[in-house]
């Protein structure tokens, strides 16, 4: 903008200088010493049309000493739209997309609860044992397909599947070797969940070893930009895992409502000694647990990998939110899991329209007070008879 | 090798500052877990809470130091009644995700920026500890400039400063030892440890269970509470990340390792914990820094500590299942 | 009090082992128990023969159930053996057991809460899942009430219905040897009654069976041979009759309610 | 015979009273009693599409022994739960001694004086028996926080309360047992367990739901005299059983439970012989107890049962 | 050194009031340096590059004949962060084992924890990488010293640099802690008195698992300029502003010292940061000091604070030679002194061959020209600025080097 006048005074009024705007619509001002000054736009030399937003025509910046300081008068067309309309033009999103892109985001998240919440859901309900390390779980499937991506250099998508299946089989080794032997000494179920702990530190440090403490990403789909699907911009990526996880999620679910090992899953649930009079093979039934459940974890870490970034502590950071989802929808249940998360995933995000994002949490671990002072047994959980 | 340090250090940690203020937290817990069955994975917001009573009242209010023992002691009940009043209705396992959600509301708030003219954000709150030490007997009353003994070759002193921390750290332990024990082989104690087992059936009998676990809330979260002073008090600061559910995880370790409902247990439990902590990092970190250990660097000894730390606490666990002082036929009763 | 003449033996192993020869199930010498240090049975001796109903009865805590853990592989035992059809049994898990044709309705927690009754059911018949809906349909004439209520979960059934549904999970699988802990209580008279006959027509049918009764008289008509068991040892044994009339028996185990 | 306690022969004034009480009645559901301790109307609970509990009223006569029976399922239990506070009726108003009970907490049922076992039995798994035993007892002054702190305040209560306990505890027959855990107990020894606790309340009305399902007939029969002791005491006892020669033995008074609802009142004797009675509950069998002679024959059944079953394997 | 007194205060009236182990404060010959750095914990990314650039420093020095004619001893310990609260034990190990001086810890909550034990004993405390501004008030017996980036510099920097680019309203994501918050405070005041809008500003917490919502929040307002403040999790913000279609192509992006990575967004498709700038504290060109880092340690990928560690184990070996005493007390009274005011020089050998020639020294480090003011903070910095190209890395050679005063 050429030819604005604009004065500059020191703080006190003094004046300093006063300059024109060149062809660029810049202008410098040498000033001897540092301190605060006060730079005025001249409104009237502004050409006819434009104004300045916001309307006020003094600045007043700080100079330091040896360094330059910037000022800037950001104009309009005269007899634009007032600042409020001004907002919700040119490309700021309304209240609704932005709760739509939330939502949308929620289900995303919640997804990833929700497959690592399933495993620990399994886990927790044939052997009742509250395992604290299942984050660290979360965290090898991560890690593993990192190796097989970045490492051996396999493409992803392979890499993911082998690391799924990998994990699986170390979920039948722990148990086959750690928590089958654990079991059969007679070990209590609350000190094995603090041998969760201790097992969740050791791994955790494991993989700080052996994978470093600082953030990694996959090979592949890193960065991928949003498409845009009505109000919401999703990265195709997302698009493909949350099926995926969707995918697994139900088959899992009616698995263990319909299949006679499910079946089998739930009457070792419930009472071990009995499952095995009945001529269940209840360490079978365990292990095939384990393995599903450890399987199904990883793949929530290569999910949450491939949507976020990879970290040692990945799995420990959502391992709150993890049981959180489990116990919201109703312990022990496979599909109070799924919805269990998906409420906690959707709160965490959505409640950001409201709560400053740093206290996102706070925002869902409250609706998750509130609905267990309503529904103390979960959102699917049933009351146990009394009598 | 540097030996006399490693014992040094190790023997120090045993009664020191991180034992005393971990132990008396944990006591509260073992009457929360051990005695009552209360799941509160919580137990660190009783410590943060009180410490940041202190913290806030002094610095921000500028009362003075007693008044913000008060305000915390305060604190630590209100934030009993408040995780209470709705959860105590809930069943044990539901029980524990609400207080971790609550315990964690507390810590969120804490650090976060929306309140840091208050809280301090992240890096929390400090000064406030000169009210403490300036009733410190080893520093004004007493001359020596350090206190302790030589065991051997090996040094054992405190500073003054650590003295006097150290000093009502385990006067207050030794009360809350005290309380417990006396309650809990009261009548009032049978109510809890009943409570524990079987809700219903106390019911029966014509007992609040309701007004019980109140009470054993508020209790547990005021010995808490203790050890969120000594923390504030002992480091002259408070963070809100120190009052995470980590905390708590320690706090259950330390509850088990000793032996849940004894009321020595989370004592030795947290001196084990730390001695284990301690010990297995010196010898580490000596080992690296002297080159017998050549596989691995200075950045993967504090990774490794952690490891066999943990391997520690499963080995523990696995031969000694119902922690030091517990009683194996308890154990051999809730085995599935 | 002059005491009649005395049928029922106390316990002399000889006759045991003359008797055990070709039992279907023997257990010699059991010691077991749950706490370390703290031996439950204390070397009880028991046989069954092919077809035989036996019945065992005894005080509280005499160790009636966990004889029959023990058998069952639930409770680790400590020195003794089990034989079932001369195959060394000892410690066997309980599924295992369950393939060779045993069955067991324990005493308590003998659903599965969190199942329907239909699922409960399923369990029961895990090992044979083809034979489920015959099976299914056979158990539900026996407890009309079942079928009725098959999708209601067991969890919230009552005392006797529980009972209904850990009877019939058993006889999901048609097992050549039985094990009942105290079918009958919590029964209706009615029900009772329809358990005793039960058990007396599948045994009929080949079945054998093993009984702990508190139930003890009627337990003693229908059962061939009967077991006194006290602190963890065999008392008395004896048949049926030799037991019920026996007045020490009587006076310890059965008391005179029922004839009064 | 010998094993009655002496009890009975001392004091059968308050069993006398009580059945004069129950004399003039008419024998039908929800009869007025002349001294009702407890008085329902119209209790409802549905499960779902299922009314487990409609009773319509229902009175229970103060200081007398009244059975509570019925097929499985009828509702008992749930009824209980009503009662007590541990379950909501979906409608209803209940008063015991004259105090309306519906909306009252389970605890303060119990303090009220009116306490109930379960069926399913609720053993303090690691409390000792006797502990088990002791928290049982009301009004205990060790059981306020402060006063707790100090132990003069209570030890000599507690001294009382633990011989109460060793002394049902012995009739019980658990005296062998008063340090063990409870949890380490078997099926039977919990159900003894059980109603001792719920003695040891001294309340004015218990209710025991099946106390001796799973109790050896030997220990029941013994137990029977000390139940009969307590109206002697002054209790009133209302229990659910399906032992008949219990029923038989010990109530003066018995209600019939259906699907739910009060289907008939009456003497046990009457009752018992109540053909709706014998269609939904009784069975066959059980119309008559059990004579020496039917004995004999069953015996004989069985036998010859035996025999022809091991001439057929000598056969094959 | 805090509380307004000078270091030489403190010096004398440290010993009286601090009771600390008689050792910490006499000096033994041997100058002990003990790492107080993360090698666990939330910030253990961090740990490598600054115990790296320690290990440099100790390296150099003792190669050019260390300290006090001996050899300088250093110990390595972790400080894990707030929630393990191992920090305070590692420092009862540093005391016991004589160090004069702590370098440590990353975090500055973790440096609050541990403040009152380390100097309560005596011993110094040399932060290279607290940012939070209490440390500049505390209480700390003239023993505490940082050479951490200025935010205040930098943050005004930045600000000015957003400004002059013609960003009239700006989004600010910062990381919700007092570097990030100090940051996003300062870039927020200059941007402002420039004339330009800060239309959003988001706090978010680091370990959040995804950041989704923190973008969305600056997507509703669509600023022109967006500055990233913040550390390795920048990636997964970068990752997320190109989901949610706010590239760098149509927003200016802006990062700091704590997030301008050539490692870091290497895997992220070409052209993602393109144009995007960063400022880095330090005169010079990273290149060089980061290719004998990795000669350390070949497994870095991270350089955050390791120029600021290096300088201050440099700063402490000379104020140690400048004092000819390894005793804390000594150490602290002269650390000023080296720091500005002389002969200026960049490296260990370069100075201590200064000072044996008994010149007064002004050490220049790879961090900037580190001046420490009365408190203890560093007076005078230097900060680049840098611009990153199509494949995700920034030249190496600064678009400006802006030097000032900290505080103005
Ligand atoms: N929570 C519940 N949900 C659904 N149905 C229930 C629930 N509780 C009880 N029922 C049903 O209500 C009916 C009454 O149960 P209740 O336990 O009262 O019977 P009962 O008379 O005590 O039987 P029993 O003699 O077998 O103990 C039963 O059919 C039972 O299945
Ligand atoms: N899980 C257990 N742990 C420890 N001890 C136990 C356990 N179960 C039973 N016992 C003990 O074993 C003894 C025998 O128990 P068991 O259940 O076999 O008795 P029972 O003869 O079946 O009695 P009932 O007729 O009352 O069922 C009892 O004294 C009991 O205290
Ligand atoms: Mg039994
Ligand atoms: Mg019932």
């Amino acid at each position: 903008m050429n030819g604005a006048k604009i004065a500059v005074t020191t703080e006190s009024g003094q004046p300093v200088k006063e300059v024109t705007t060149n062809a660029q619509g810049t202008w410098d001002v040498p000033v001897d010493k540092p301190g605060k000054y006060k730079v005025t736009l001249d409104v009237s030399t502004l050409p006819q049309n434009a104004e300045v937003r916001g309307g006020n025509n003094v600045r007043t910046p700080t100079v330091y000493k040896g360094n330059c300081s910037s000022v800037l008068f950001a104009l309009q067309p005269k007899g634009a739209p007032g600042q409020e309309q001004q907002q919700d033009s040119g490309g700021q999103t309304s209240m609704w997309e932005q709760a739509a892109q939330l939502a949308f985001e929620g289900l995303n998240l919640g997804l990833i609860i929700a497959l690592a919440a399933l495993g620990l859901s399994l886990i927790y309900g044939t052997t009742g044992l509250t395992n604290f390390s299942h984050g660290e779980l979360v965290t090898l499937g991560a890690i593993l397909a990192y190796a097989f991506n970045v490492g051996i250099g396999l493409h992803l998508i392979p890499a993911g599947i082998i690391a799924v299946i990998v994990a699986g089989v170390l979920g039948y080794l722990q148990d086959r070797l750690f928590w089958g032997w654990l079991r059969k000494r007679g070990t209590g179920i609350i000190a094995m969940m603090i041998i969760s702990i201790g097992l969740a530190l050791v791994l955790r440090y494991a993989f700080l070893i052996f994978f470093g403490g600082q953030t990694e990403a996959y090979a592949q789909y890193v960065a991928q930009p949003g498409i845009q699907l009505g109000p919401i911009s999703a990265a195709p990526k997302n698009l493909v895992a949350m099926g995926i996880e969707l995918a697994v999620l139900i088959v899992v679910g009616i698995a263990l409502l319909r299949t006679r090992t499910g079946k089998a899953a739930r009457a070792v649930a419930d009472n071990p000694a009995l499952a095995a009079s009945s001529g269940i093979n209840v360490d079978r039934v365990i292990r095939i647990v384990w393995t599903m459940g450890g399987a199904i974890a990883a793949l929530a870490g290569v999910m949450l990998g491939l949507s976020q970034t990879l970290k040692y502590t990945m799995g420990q950071d959502i391992l709150l939110l993890i049981f959180a989802g489990v116990t919201l929808g109703g312990l022990g249940t496979a599909f109070g899991a799924l919805v269990g998360s998906l409420v906690v995933g959707l709160f965490i995000q959505v409640s950001t329209l409201w709560v400053p994002p740093e206290l996102k949490n706070v925002g869902a671990l409250a609706v998750l007070i509130i609905v267990l002072l309503v529904r103390p047994q979960g959102i699917l959980g049933r009351r146990e008879r009394i009598g | 090798m540097d030996w006399i340090t490693i014992i040094s250090t190790t023997l120090k940690s045993a009664v020191g500052v991180e034992t005393v203020l971990y132990g008396v937290a944990a006591i509260g817990l073992n009457v929360h877990f051990g005695y009552t069955g209360l799941l509160n994975f919580g137990q660190a917001a009783f410590m943060g809470v009180a410490g940041y009573g202190l913290a806030v009242t002094v610095t921000v209010m500028g009362l003075p130091f007693w008044v913000g023992i008060g305000v915390g002691l305060v604190a630590a009940v209100l934030l009993a009644l408040l995780m209470g009043i709705p959860t105590l209705h809930l069943r044990a396992d539901y029980l524990a995700i609400v207080t971790i959600a609550g315990a964690e509301i507390v810590r969120l708030i804490f650090r976060s920026v929306a309140f840091k003219d208050v809280f301090g954000g992240s890096d929390g709150q400090r000064g406030f500890s000169n009210g403490f030490y300036a009733i410190n007997p080893f520093e004004h009353f007493f001359t020596a400039r350090q206190y302790g003994f030589n065991l051997g070759p090996v040094p054992l002193f405190f500073s003054p400063r650590q003295t006097w921390v150290i000093f009502v750290g385990w006067v207050l332990i030794a009360l809350a030892c005290g309380v417990v024990f006396l309650l809990m082989r009261s009548p009032w104690g049978r109510v809890l440890k009943a409570i524990r087992e079987d809700e219903d059936a106390v019911r029966s009998l014509g007992k609040s269970v309701f007004s019980y676990k109140m009470q054993s809330l508020v209790l547990g979260g005021v010995i808490g509470s203790l050890g969120g002073f000594i923390y504030g008090l002992a480091y002259a600061s408070v963070q809100p990340d120190v009052f995470g559910t980590e905390t708590t995880f320690y706090m259950y370790t330390m509850v088990i390792l000793g032996g849940a409902a004894r009321v020595f247990g989370p004592v030795i439990g947290s001196m084990l914990f730390w001695v284990l902590l301690v010990l297995v990092y010196g010898v580490l970190a000596e080992a690296v820094g002297a080159g017998y250990i050549t596989f691995m660097d200075v950045n993967q000894v504090g990774a490794l500590r952690w490891i066999l730390v943990g391997l520690g606490l499963i080995l523990l666990l696995i031969f000694r299942p119902q922690g030091i002082f517990g009683d194996k036929r308890e154990i051999a009763i809730d085995a599935r | 009090m002059t005491v009649p003449e005395s049928k029922a033996a106390v316990t002399d192993r000889g006759a045991h082992l003359e008797g055990a020869k070709d039992a279907v199930l023997r257990c010699d010498e059991l010691i077991a128990g749950y706490l370390p240090g703290v031996n439950i049975l204390n070397g009880s001796d028991l046989y069954v023969k092919e077809g035989e109903l036996i019945g065992i009865i005894g005080p509280n805590g005499a160790g009636k159930s966990t004889l029959l853990k023990a058998m069952f592989g639930l409770v680790t035992i400590r020195s003794g053996t089990v034989l079932l059809k001369g195959e060394d049994i000892t410690n066997m898990k309980a599924h295992s057991l369950v393939s060779r044709g045993v069955g067991y309705v324990p005493q308590t927690n003998n659903v599965f809460p969190s199942l329907t009754i239909e699922e409960n059911l399923e369990m029961g018949a895990f090992q044979v899942p083809g034979k489920f809906k015959e099976r299914f349909e056979f158990v539900s004439e026996l407890f009309p009430a079942l079928k009725e209520r098959r999708k209601q979960r067991a969890g919230s059934l009552s005392g006797g219905e529980r009972q209904m549904v850990a009877m019939a999970r058993a006889l999901m699988t048609e097992p050549s040897v039985l094990l009942l802990d105290e079918p009958s209580a919590g029964l209706s008279p009615k029900l009772q009654d329809l358990v005793f006959i039960q058990a007396q027509q599948i045994n009929k049918a080949g079945v054998t069976v093993i009984m702990v009764e508190q139930n003890a008289r009627r337990c003693l008509q229908i059962c061939h041979r009967g077991y006194v068991l006290d602190q963890g040892r065999n008392a008395y044994t004896g048949t049926g009759k030799q037991l019920a009339r026996d007045p020490k028996v009587i006076e310890l185990y059965l008391g005179t309610l029922a004839k009064a | 015979m010998h094993a009655e306690t002496p009890a009975e022969a001392t004091t059968t004034e308050r069993k006398t009273a009580a059945l004069a009480a129950f004399k003039d009645l008419a024998h039908e559901p929800g009869v007025p009693k002349p001294d009702p301790i407890l008085v329902v109307d119209n209790v409802v609970r549905r499960f779902g599409g299922l009314t487990a509990v409609e009773v319509g009223h229902l009175e229970i006569q103060r200081g007398s022994i009244t059975a509570l029976i019925g097929p499985n399922g009828a509702g008992k239990t749930t009824f209980f739960n009503q009662l007590t506070g541990f379950d909501t009726a979906d409608s209803g108003s209940w008063t015991f001694n004259g105090r309306a009970m519906n909306g009252v907490p389970a605890h303060k049922v119990a303090r009220a004086g009116m306490v109930r076992t379960f069926q399913l039995t609720k053993a303090l798994s690691r409390l000792t028996v006797l502990e088990n035993m002791r928290l049982g007892a009301q009004r205990q002054l060790g059981e306020s926080f402060w006063r707790a702190l100090l132990p003069f305040l209570w030890s000599r209560q507690e001294v009382q309360i633990t011989m109460q306990a060793y002394d049902l505890l012995t009739r019980f027959k658990l005296d062998a047992k008063l340090d063990d855990f409870a949890g380490s107990l078997s099926g039977g020894q919990r159900k003894l367990l059980e109603m001792a606790r719920a003695l040891m309340v001294r309340p004015e009305l218990v209710m025991l739901d099946e106390p001796m399902a799973g109790v050896n007939p030997a220990l029941t029969q013994s137990l029977l005299g000390h139940v009969k002791d307590l109206r002697e005491q002054g209790m009133t006892v209302l229990f659910v059983e399906h032992d008949m020669d219990m029923v038989r033995d010990i109530s003066d008074w018995v209600i019939v439970m259906a699907q739910g609802a009060v289907i008939a009142e009456g003497p046990p004797g009457t009752i018992m012989s109540d053909e709706r009675v014998v269609d939904a509950y009784l069975g066959a069998h059980h119309d008559a107890p059990l004579s020496e002679s039917d004995l004999e024959s069953q015996l004989h059944e069985a036998e010859e049962a035996l025999e022809a079953e091991i001439e057929e394997e000598t056969q094959k | 050194g805090g509380g307004g007194d000078t270091a030489t205060q403190t010096s004398q009236s440290a010993a009286p009031s601090s009771s600390a182990p008689a050792a910490a404060s006499k000096g033994d010959g041997v100058l002990t340096l003990g790492t107080l750095l993360p090698q666990t914990g939330s910030l253990a990314f961090l740990g490598p590059p600054e115990i790296a650039g320690v290990s440099l420093a100790v390296k150099e020095i003792n190669e050019a004949g260390g300290v006090l004619s001996k050899p300088v001893t250093k110990i390595d310990t972790d400080s894990g962060d707030t929630t393990t609260n191992i920090a305070s034990q590692s420092v009862d190990k540093l005391i016991a084992q004589k160090a004069d001086a702590i370098i440590g810890a990353a975090s500055s909550s973790v440096s609050e924890s541990v403040i009152d034990k380390i100097t309560g004993a005596g011993v110094i405390q040399f932060s290279p990488a607290n940012t939070s501004d209490k440390f500049s008030t505390i209480n700390d017996r003239g023993l505490y010293f940082r050479t951490s980036p200025p935010d205040k510099l930098q943050g005004r920097v930045l600000g000015d640099l957003i400004v002059s680019d013609g960003n009239d309203t700006v989004g600010i994501l910062a990381m919700q802690d007092s570097y990030g918050t100090g940051l996003a405070d300062q870039v927020t005041k200059t941007v402002t008195d420039g004339g330009a809008q800060v239309v959003e500003r988001v706090d978010y917490d680091p370990k959040a698992p995804d950041f989704s919502a923190d973008v969305a929040k600056i997507k509703a307002k669509n600023p022109k300029g967006i500055v990233l403040i913040g550390f390795e999790e920048t990636a997964k913000v970068i990752a997320e502003l190109v989901k949610q279609g706010l590239p760098a192509d149509e927003h200016k992006w802006y990062m700091v010292d704590g997030n301008t990575s050539n490692t870091n967004y290497v895997k992220m498709p070409k052209g993602t940061l393109t144009g995007v700038k960063g400022t880095i504290p330090g005169a010079a060109a990273p290149d060089d000091f980061q290719k004998k880092l990795k000669e350390i340690d070949p497994k870095l990928a991270d350089f955050s604070y390791a120029p600021e560690s290096y300088d201050a184990a440099n700063l402490l070996a000379l104020a140690a030679e400048s004092a000819k005493s390894d005793a804390s007390a000594d150490i602290a009274a002269k650390l000023a002194e080296v720091s500005k005011g002389g002969e200026k020089c960049k490296s260990f050998k370069e100075c201590a061959d200064l000072l044996k020639a008994g010149k007064d020294i002004d050490y220049d480090g790879v961090s900037g020209p580190v001046e420490f003011n009365e408190v203890g903070d560093p007076a005078v910095a230097t900060i680049g600025i840098y611009q990153y190209g199509d494949s995700n890395k920034y030249a190496t050679k600064a678009l400006e080097y802006r030097t000032g005063n900290i505080a103005g």
